[in-house]
């Protein structure tokens, strides 16, 4: 009986709501969307409600390792202590997040800290070039010509000094750039059906947690 | 009864869940489905090797996705890093290297913590303590404590198979600084080309799935993979006889088609 | 001995530590942005297709904006979200700003609001910002069936006794999806457009997702805003020069930079190779 | 600089505080082993994420999808509501298995509402946006349409998994093709890349130069 309901009712549950979803997009039959729309809403009031599970996952991943003293725990402590200043100031105002010190804080530490990291990308970017793009083989020399009429295309001061350039650029990205293109944006499309109908018949485990 | 501009894709849905359908119960009864070989995967036992030799740990991450697994476009691709996960644990049991995961879904803790440790426990090995680690769920934070980690444990392999953004590059150079040997593979398209040109080996796309199937070798896997196949062949000859019948007058075949 | 010399500077420059390159970046920076050239730039057409869809929308239309304006990278994405929201504003078209990904660009957003001239738009009816919504791609499906789906705006108020919904109740009643920069362009088309009868959309894409917009492009896309370089051009267009125009020469160095350092590397690379196999 | 002048603002504070940060987690490009400027910024960073997620997504959300409905009398809300409860489940050793019952309605329906879309959007549609690659009078425009058709086309060809070694070798031709255009395009995605990342570097350089130091 447990087995059941730990492995075969959460699989079933996911298949019929497959099942049902697909079914909506392509048999005009007003209940049936009826059931479909109210099962989104569903899920969309457990996906809000789930933001809390990874918040309590987080917080007792991080106290148990300040509890056992691991190392760089106070690190976490203070991970711990930022995290409760935001959420005691996020709720302060009016509405959510409207107080001016949570505004503040979003402004002159959230966000430097966050684009500063992505802005890293900007070295990592620059090594990459100078590693990677040197001429080996067939493949790396259409690599680099390729990226390369790119590279100027996009330039700001190509296209004002050398507006003879810009076909080739337009070429690129029209004609072949875009042909590929059609054909990953087909293929990524192949894999999530073969996905969702591997869920259809309740294959696909781990999308449902159940992991025993 | 049916909706308009729909139909077609529902002839499909439906042609490919046969097949894949079809093709399951074939591989349960014995037939073979052959799946061509992945260079990235024979590589996971070279990378362990090398880090075995070296004393040096290895470090794998399944990627990032926006809201956890549960992410329409970049979940599916994390659980398919998971599932490669498991190959790699086995591998690393196996020569004896402490392993790292570094995850930024917190459900996936106790799904990965699982698949090591039994990895390990199957291999007569003491699990490594600390092994998986949940950093956080949002990108930005999820970037800067893998890229410590790497700092801090100097890994001998990195490898990164899963959903990526940005962050694909970062990883890969601060790998790369570190002499790892890396093996990746994403569907993200948008960074498969940093992890394709700064990786040993790499799988593109729709690989990540096949990876796991070719690993798994079980019926879903297989059967689903040749059910694919078929959905590509009808995209591939409904492609060429649109074209055709766009350009001979045959305007009916379009027609047909936004049915 | 001049041989051995040259094997030793080939080799140097082959096997350079990035942190050179990474000192001189930076400085290349530094001085573009305290000395701008203000070199010339050129209007592709992608950009010039977004600007005159937009200008050829009557006032009074109705366009919903996916805006996730992240703060990691709130510099490159301030200048694009404020040249659509400008002329949006300027073109007197009625907005509804939802954000569906990124649960930040709510406090971000509003810094973005202080520095649009919104002229004597009233809120409500003529723009409403509904802030973030969780749930994705199933919360686009329900959000595109029922524009008031989400219950209440960012600032509290009932969608449903705001004027602006009157109009619009559905994604049938809209007239032009925005989408802005990242990878969400994609859900955007996949929710809102395709099911609804291909409705015509703009694209704010970064850079790298240029190749794949390019197969929609020109239905349901009628123009592409090439992330910070589109959103310069956009500027010319309207003639009001912003934050993105002020880039443009840091962007032009390190195009240059990176062209020189390639073409270095492999000069290199393939003239020590030759004169190996000459020894050989 | 206004602080030493004794006039101390929230700005002047804040600007500060973000350029210590900025600055602590610039250090990462001297890849030192173990610092803790750097690790100091990113526990700070994860604690704040974690903050206004609570603020902005949960409880945002749960007051505009369910509170909101539940007062104009949608009771049928507490449906949803139980079953998203059943979540924290998860944290109970015995029970842990029902939280599987809303992991699978969140799952399903994403994957469901993504995947039909996806067969909609990105395959059927494209495959008929082929029809307007058509053949007219000038030459260049042919050889360019018959270009993209087939790009399109070998790629799809290329990532056939399940093809027979004897059936594989007979469409070499066709996946060597097509890796040669995937760099193409690889090389195209490269390049468009290098401007969006570069514009966020001189966003922060922008920020220390003008908003800090005040230059310009």
């Amino acid at each position: 009986m447990s087995t059941i309901l730990r492995r075969q009712v959460p699989l079933a549950i996911a298949s019929i709501i497959i099942l049902i979803v697909f079914l909506e997009y392509y048999i005009a039959y007003a209940p049936l969307k009826t059931l479909s729309s109210a099962i989104q809403q569903w899920a969309i009031i457990c996906a809000t409600l789930a933001v809390g599970v990874g918040v309590i996952n987080a917080a007792l991943i991080k106290i148990d390792k300040i509890k056992k003293k691991q190392p760089y725990w106070y690190f976490d402590a203070w991970m711990l202590i930022v995290f409760v200043i935001f959420v005691v100031t996020g709720f302060m105002g009016k509405t959510y997040g409207e107080h001016p010190i949570f505004q503040w804080m979003m402004q002159y530490v959230y966000l430097p800290v966050d684009s500063t990291i992505f802005a890293l990308v900007a070295f990592d970017i620059v090594a990459a070039f100078y590693r990677s793009f040197r001429v080996r083989t067939g493949s790396s020399i259409i690599l680099l010509v390729s990226a390369l009429i790119i590279m100027l295309w996009n330039m700001p001061m190509v296209g004002g000094l050398w507006p003879g350039f810009m076909p080739l650029g337009s070429w690129v990205l029209d004609v072949p750039a875009a042909g590929v293109g059609r054909g990953i944006t087909i293929i990524t499309a192949i894999g999530l059906v073969g996905f969702s109908i591997r869920e259809l018949f309740m294959k696909e485990r781990t999308v449902v947690g159940v992991v025993d | 009864m049916f909706v308009n501009g729909h139909v077609i894709g529902m002839i499909m849905f439906i042609v490919t869940t046969i097949a894949i359908y079809w093709y399951m119960e074939r591989v349960k009864k014995g037939a073979e489905i052959f799946v061509r070989p992945l260079p990235a995967m024979v590589a996971i036992d070279e990378a362990m090797g090398r880090c075995a030799e070296t004393g040096k740990p290895a470090h794998f991450t399944p990627g990032f996705s926006v809201g956890g697994l549960n992410h329409p476009i970049m979940g599916p691709g994390v659980m398919a890093g998971l599932t490669i996960l498991n190959r790699v644990a086995e591998s690393a049991a196996k020569h004896g290297v402490r392993l790292i995961v570094s995850l930024a879904q917190p459900e996936a803790v106790a799904l990965a913590t699982e698949i090591v440790s039994n990895a390990y426990k199957l291999e007569n090995q003491p699990v490594p303590i600390g092994a998986v680690r949940f950093i956080s769920s949002e990108q930005y934070p999820y970037t800067a404590g893998v890229l410590s980690t790497l700092m801090e444990e100097r890994p001998a392999a990195n490898l990164m198979f899963g959903y990526f953004w940005s962050e694909a590059l970062q990883f890969a150079q601060a790998g790369n600084y570190l002499g790892c040997m890396q093996l990746a593979g994403t569907d993200s398209i948008g960074n498969l080309p940093f992890l394709v040109l700064t990786c040993d080996y790499c799988l593109i796309g729709e690989e990540l799935y096949a990876a796991a199937g070719s690993v798994e070798k079980s019926p879903a896997m297989l059967g689903s993979l040749r059910g694919q196949d078929i959905l590509r062949l009808m995209a591939v000859i409904s492609m060429i006889l649109i074209w055709l019948g766009s350009n001979f007058g045959l305007s009916w075949i379009t027609d047909l088609f936004r049915a | 001995m001049i041989h051995k010399d040259g094997k030793g500077f080939s080799n140097k420059i082959l096997n350079l530590d990035p942190r050179i390159l990474w000192v001189i970046l930076i400085v290349g920076f530094v001085y573009t942005l305290l000395s701008p050239l203000g070199l010339p730039i050129k209007i592709d057409k992608y950009t010039l297709d977004y600007y005159n869809f937009i200008e050829s929308l009557p006032p009074g239309s109705i366009a919903v904006v996916q805006c996730d304006i992240e703060s990691a990278s709130y510099s490159a994405q301030l200048p694009i979200a404020q040249d659509l929201f400008q002329h949006l504003f300027n073109k007197k078209i009625k907005v509804i700003q939802i954000a569906l990904h990124r649960a930040d660009s709510q406090v971000n957003f509003e810094r973005l609001m202080k520095t649009i001239d919104k002229g004597d738009a009233v809120y409500g009816e003529d723009w409403v910002n509904i802030g973030f919504v969780e749930g994705k791609e199933t919360a686009m499906a329900a959000f595109a069936a029922d524009l008031t789906w989400p219950q209440k705006d960012a600032y509290g108020n009932l969608l449903e006794n705001l004027p602006l919904f009157k109009e619009a109740k559905t994604m049938n009643d809209i007239d032009l999806i925005c989408s802005s920069a990242g990878d969400y362009w994609l859900s955007n088309l996949r929710q809102w457009s395709t099911p609804y009868g291909q409705k015509p959309m703009v694209v704010n894409s970064g850079g790298a997702q240029l190749p794949d917009v390019y197969p929609y492009y020109p239905t349901p896309v009628k123009g592409i805003m090439n992330g910070i370089i589109g959103a310069a051009q956009y500027e010319k267009l309207q003639q009001r020069p912003g934050l993105a125009l002020a880039l443009q020469d840091g962007l032009s160095f390190v195009g240059a930079f990176l062209i020189v350092i390639i073409v270095i590397t492999n000069i290199v690379q393939i003239s020590t190779r030759y004169k190996e196999g000459k020894k050989l | 600089m206004e602080i030493f002048s004794g006039v101390v603002n929230d700005r002047v504070i804040g600007l500060w505080v973000a350029a210590i940060l900025t600055f602590f987690i610039f250090t990462y490009i001297v890849r030192i082993k173990q610092n803790i400027f750097f690790k100091f910024a990113e526990s700070t960073i994860v604690g704040a994420a974690l903050g206004y997620t609570v603020v902005l997504v949960m409880a945002k959300n749960i007051d505009g999808l369910i509170i909101t409905q539940a007062v104009k009398g949608n009771f049928l809300i507490v449906i949803p509501v139980i079953l998203g409860l059943l979540l924290y489940f998860r944290f109970a050793p015995n029970y842990q298995y029902l939280a599987r019952i809303p992991v699978a309605i969140i799952g399903s329906v994403g994957i469901g509402v993504g995947a039909r879309a996806a067969l909609d959007a990105q395959i059927v549609k494209q495959m008929i946006a082929v029809s307007t690659l058509k053949l007219s009078a000038d030459m260049f425009k042919n050889v360019n349409n018959i270009i993209i058709l087939l790009c399109g086309i070998f790629t799809v060809i290329y990532f056939f998994f399940t093809l027979k070694p004897t059936l594989h070798r007979k469409i070499i031709p066709i996946t060597t093709t097509a890796q040669y255009i995937l760099f193409i395009y690889f090389g195209a995605k490269f390049g468009g890349t290098i401007f969006g990342r570069a514009v966020l570097l001189l966003g922060r350089l922008q920020f220390l130069l003008f908003d800090w130091l005040g230059i310009g």
